[in-house]
């Protein structure tokens, strides 16, 4: 497709600028260089040792920490997974509040272009083994909103994804099934999204960057 | 509501009044008189609550219409004020003053419709879309699927189709 | 007791209006609570702009679920909406059935059997009771109490079972239907919903003495988050949160639909207008639910259709007119703004739901000289739910 | 007294069983908090997994040194304020480094790890947790008043600062603890060990619903392994100072882990109905309750 979008301006508060610090000196901000680091992701090795490395995959699998932001629908079938009836706690399953204690990235539902730019900046700052689950029919190939003008229709243009699980909404039972098959993918060593995602990272990032027009933000910040 | 409607056309040159129910009614009112007539209506009749602000973009007659659906809580009514405005370039008055709430209504009518409303706070800052160029997406010419096939790559092996169409080609397949 | 602002930290305002908050000068901060932020109700987002822990300026930014739901009905026949709807609020979805069916038999002309309404208020009352369980655990959950979200949660799901029986789905029913609802009640259905309230009810005087009676709790929310009643139709005000201000604004009353009129019930009001009290009028409403459940089950009919007959829905057509039809959700005024032009399709479809303007103005203005803990606890105690905001 | 090489090995071997015996007692901790909310919970080992896992991740970012040394900082408060207390009064092998040092030492490395986490979280540059910080320390401070008035009604109460000593004075029966000699001082102490617990309602540090999650915002991997080591070590660390002081200290492992498992469950306990309370208000609360409480422990001594 002919990208045929004009650039945005840039936002005030991304622009140069000189500030003067409350202790009297004067030091001149560039917030796209001082305050992100802009440095491609490289490909993480696995241990040297195959035990080790066994070792580490079956501790992942057992402790997916998930990461909570309910992107979309999705997130209301989040909570009764914590909860006495499901209780995912006893697979291992966490929430944990910032992505960078996280490993698992939920997509609950579907991601409307101004949430994906979110979602694509939390990914970036979890730490290297992670992995994603896209939930629902909508991050499949789009569901009920195959149409919409503001919602992308697949997920792994722009993620990589490990895990899908369809429905529209899934039932709990769903997801933990779903965690299941993900926990089996992490013990024999194929979730590799992150590897992934770096090795074809200018692919994934074209992608993005032709869906989210006001691109503002390096191109990798964690 | 026909009393209410005889005491306003006293005062106002309003259309003609349309009962849906009997504790529901539309009128439609001249744009240089909306204002004053929202403001009779808060103060004198008694409707405070300003249940909505919408567009309906009539795309085949070239205008827009907006509106201002006003409740009158104590006497458990409700009176939609229509007012038509010129397509292009819409314009209108802002009434952030008379509901704070009406600003949100009136960013979300720039942004979805086009349709200005100088003066209304944040009124030029994204709502919900961010970094929108195309045409207002509620527009009546915006066509959804043709946007959203051009730009977020569909899952091949999906397809969609009218479904009387499909149904007829279902059902009798053998008539063209 | 009322909340006294203090003004003293307040920054002076530009001639336009805006706040002269100048960022370099190292005395204010800017803070996003949201979109990834466990606590903001759902994917939204407030740009909190603090000073000390003081707050001294909050911006509502939403969008992020936003599908444009509006223009994709546009493109769909009145059949092809059914399904859609129910998806624009996720935690109580059964008001935009009930909306969107009730505006296109309005303006179809279609007349809707009288079994049918008592189903759909079964439905509407059922679904209230599941987005109040939600909210309380969410309150407490804001606080810090996370053992009330187990309880509630753990009751929601047997409320989420009846619907389950009843329509094959946990979250999204689709049982209304424009022309009727979908099916009667299955067998044996009266006996196991009364042991779901009664479990509801027992849970309810747990949270009661563990929430509403907690010397913590009440010293967290008593006085926060108060909204003056003068105010409450300038922002437009509806629901729990205007009847803790001591308005008694209920649409199942002022302007009743399907068998409200039938049924014996009061408006829950509060006087004190603060987060404790908007907490406590829902606990309350939620128990007049379980009272009304009781009573549609003790006076429905048992038999008869619960569908009208409609036209062939392929071809279906509604005639040019516009409508508006409002109902009483949890968080208070549901309405459906439908337009039709004659041809098989809606011409414009309008959601106003209550959060859209609870969110956005009301929130702006209650934020503003509030603690940065309080934020969570009064952004919920508004019982907003971001997907009707943006749709 | 000359100084024994032996003693190292046995201090290793005492902060090895107190660092298990602390994964297994918080995630039975935390299975009787879901017991409450009608949960199974976590599987006792989880925290281990956790552990293992967080050393497996592949990447670690660092915001500079002191970043680095935050969580090292923190561990060294829980590991020196175990060393410098007898774990087992009377055993040869487990009095550790405590024949040097007393409880004013003590008292600084309650507080030595906060301080550590305040610089490191503070480099992390990350607002929330500059905020979850400076809500820390001045709840910890505000805690740390009544327990040091505690301390001092201990201390002159025996005449002494060693906690040896003190330990040594209250054997010989249940009605000999600190306990019950002085439940002026106990009470003022249990207070602050309320708010130092980083449970409800005292936990508007790391309240997720705030400040997600405070000031590890920004710690992930080894960093963040190394702070769940010391979150198990750090509260049994000073449940043992605890224990020492004022419920007669341990003379056996069995009656050591019985002793701390109650004292743990005293926090978990109240924390699992409570909301929390707001900085301030908890630093009123303090002042207002357990202050006074620890006057009077002084005066009555």
């Amino acid at each position: 497709m002919k990208d045929d979008f004009p650039t945005p301006p840039v936002r005030d508060e991304l622009k140069k600028r000189v500030v003067e610090t409350p202790d009297g000196q004067t030091i001149e901000i560039d917030p796209l260089r001082d305050y992100y680091c802009q440095s491609a992701p490289t490909v993480m090795p696995a241990a040297y040792s195959k035990i080790v490395e066994g070792l580490f995959n079956w501790a992942r699998a057992e402790s997916l920490w998930i990461l909570g932001f309910g992107t979309g629908c999705g997130a209301i079938e989040m909570r009764p997974l914590m909860t006495p009836r499901f209780d995912a706690y006893r697979y291992g399953i966490q929430w944990r509040p910032t992505p960078r204690q996280s490993n698992l990235f939920v997509i609950s539902g579907y991601l409307s272009v101004k949430t994906l730019k979110r979602v694509i900046r939390s990914y970036e700052q979890m730490p290297n083994p992670k992995y994603v689950v896209g939930l629902g029919s909508c991050t499949i190939n789009g569901g009920m909103y195959f149409d919409s003008y503001n919602t992308i229709t697949r997920l792994d243009q722009y993620l990589p994804v490990d895990v899908y699980i369809a429905g529209c909404m899934p039932r709990p039972e769903a997801l933990l099934a779903g965690f299941e098959e993900l926990k089996r993918i992490i013990r024999a060593g194929k979730a590799e999204g992150a590897n992934q995602y770096a090795e074809q990272f200018d692919w994934y990032k074209a992608n993005q960057k032709r869906v989210i027009h006001d691109w503002d933000m390096p191109d990798y910040n964690w | 509501m026909r009393d209410l409607y005889d005491r306003l056309t006293m005062a106002f040159p309003l259309g003609e009044l349309t009962e849906q129910r009997p504790d529901l009614a539309f009128v439609t009112v001249p744009r240089e008189q909306l204002r004053s007539l929202l403001l009779h209506l808060r103060d004198q009749e008694g409707f405070t609550h300003l249940v909505l602000l919408t567009a309906v973009d009539w795309l085949e007659e070239g205008h827009f219409q907006l509106t201002y659906l006003m409740n009158n809580r104590r006497a458990c009514r409700d009176l939609g004020v229509r007012v038509m405005l010129a397509r292009d370039p819409a314009s209108m008055e802002s009434i952030h003053d008379l509901w704070p709430t009406a600003a949100t209504y009136q960013r979300e009518l720039r942004e979805m419709f086009g349709i200005d409303f100088p003066g209304s706070p944040r009124v030029d800052e994204d709502f919900i879309l961010e970094g929108w160029i195309r045409t207002p997406p509620y527009r009546r010419d915006f066509d959804t699927l043709k946007f959203s096939d051009e730009v977020f790559a569909p899952r091949p092996g999906r397809a969609s189709s009218d479904p009387a169409e499909f149904m007829k080609q279902q059902l009798y397949p053998d008539k063209t | 007791m009322l909340y006294q602002p203090d003004r003293s930290q307040y920054p002076s305002r530009k001639p336009d209006g805006s706040l002269d908050i100048d960022l370099s000068s190292g005395k204010y901060l800017k803070l996003w609570q949201g979109p990834q932020h466990p606590g903001i109700t759902g994917n939204m987002s407030v740009e909190l702009t603090v000073c000390g822990d003081e707050v001294v300026e909050g911006k509502t930014h939403v969008g992020y679920l936003h599908r444009g739901f509006e223009k994709l009905m546009e493109r769909r026949t009145f059949i092809q909406c059914f399904p859609i709807v129910c998806r624009i609020c996720v935690p109580e979805p059964d008001f935009n059935e009930y909306c969107y069916a009730a505006a296109v038999e309005e303006l179809a002309g279609l007349e809707v059997p009288e079994r049918a309404h008592w189903i759909r208020t079964l439905i509407l009352e059922m679904g209230r009771i599941n987005s109040y369980l939600m909210y309380l655990g969410g309150q407490a959950g804001a606080l810090g109490q996370g053992v009330i979200g187990q309880w509630t949660t753990y009751v929601r799901d047997l409320m989420l079972d009846r619907f389950e029986e009843l329509s094959g789905a946990r979250i999204y029913h689709m049982f209304i239907m424009p022309g009727g609802v979908r099916d009667g009640l299955p067998d044996g259905f009266d006996q196991r919903m009364e042991e779901t309230l009664r479990e509801i009810e027992s849970t309810l005087a747990d949270v009661k003495d563990v929430m509403f009676n907690n010397a913590v709790f009440k010293k967290r929310t008593v006085g926060l988050g108060y909204i003056d009643p003068a105010i409450v139709d300038q922002y437009g005000v509806t629901g729990p949160t205007a009847r803790a201000a001591g308005i008694a604004k209920d649409v199942r009353r002022d302007q009743p639909y399907l068998v409200y009129p039938e049924l014996d019930f009061e408006p829950v009001v509060g006087q004190d207008s603060d987060v404790f009290t908007r907490a406590d009028v829902r606990r309350r409403d939620l128990l007049m639910s379980v009272d009304l459940i009781r009573q549609i089950l003790a006076r429905m009919p048992r038999s008869g259709a619960v569908m009208a007959p409609l036209p062939n829905v392929l071809h279906w057509k509604i005639p040019f007119g516009e409508t508006y039809i409002r109902g009483e959700c949890s968080r208070g005024e549901y309405g459906y703004y439908l337009v039709t032009d004659g041809s098989g399709y809606p011409r414009r479809v309008n959601v106003r739901g209550p959060s859209y303007t609870h969110a956005m103005a009301l929130l702006e203005r209650l934020i503003v000289n509030c603690n940065i803990s309080d934020v969570a606890a009064l952004m919920v105690s508004l019982h907003t739910y971001p997907p009707e905001i943006e749709r | 007294m000359s100084f024994e090489w032996i003693k190292i090995p046995y201090a290793l071997l005492t902060l090895f069983i107190v660092a298990n015996y602390g994964f297994l007692l918080t995630a039975v901790m935390a299975k009787i908090a879901a017991r409450v909310g009608r949960r199974h919970g976590i599987p006792v080992w989880q925290n281990y997994v956790d552990l293992i896992k967080n050393y497996g991740l592949r990447s670690s970012i660092t915001h500079g040194v002191m970043f680095y040394l935050g969580p090292v900082f923190r561990l060294t408060g829980g590991v020196g304020l175990l060393m410098f207390v007898p774990t087992i009064y009377g055993s040869e092998m487990f009095s550790n480094m405590s024949f040097a040092g007393d409880l004013i030492l003590a008292l600084y490395f309650v507080f030595f790890g906060s301080l550590g986490m305040a610089l490191g979280a503070g480099e992390s540059g990350h607002p929330h947790s500059a905020i979850g910080v400076t809500r820390g320390l001045s709840q910890v401070t505000a805690a740390e008043l009544p327990f040091a008035l505690a301390v001092y009604a201990v201390a002159v109460q025996y005449q002494t600062l060693s906690v040896t000593e003190i330990v040594a004075a209250q054997q010989g029966g249940i009605l000999h603890w600190t306990l019950f000699t002085n439940p002026l001082a106990v009470a003022a102490a249990m207070l602050s060990f309320l708010g130092s617990m980083m449970r409800p309602p005292f936990d508007v540090v790391l309240a997720p619903q705030e400040i997600p999650i405070g000031p590890p915002t920004e710690y992930h991997s080894s960093y963040l392994a190394l702070m769940q080591t010391n979150r198990a070590i750090f509260p049994i660390a000073k449940i043992v100072i605890y224990m020492n002081l004022f419920f007669g200290g341990a003379a056996s492992w069995p009656v050591f882990f019985l002793k701390v498992f109650l004292i743990y469950l005293v926090s978990v306990i109240v924390g699992v109905v409570f909301p929390r309370f707001r900085v301030e208000q908890s630093i009123r609360w303090f002042l207002i309750w357990a202050v006074p409480l620890g006057v009077a422990a002084i005066l009555l001594v």
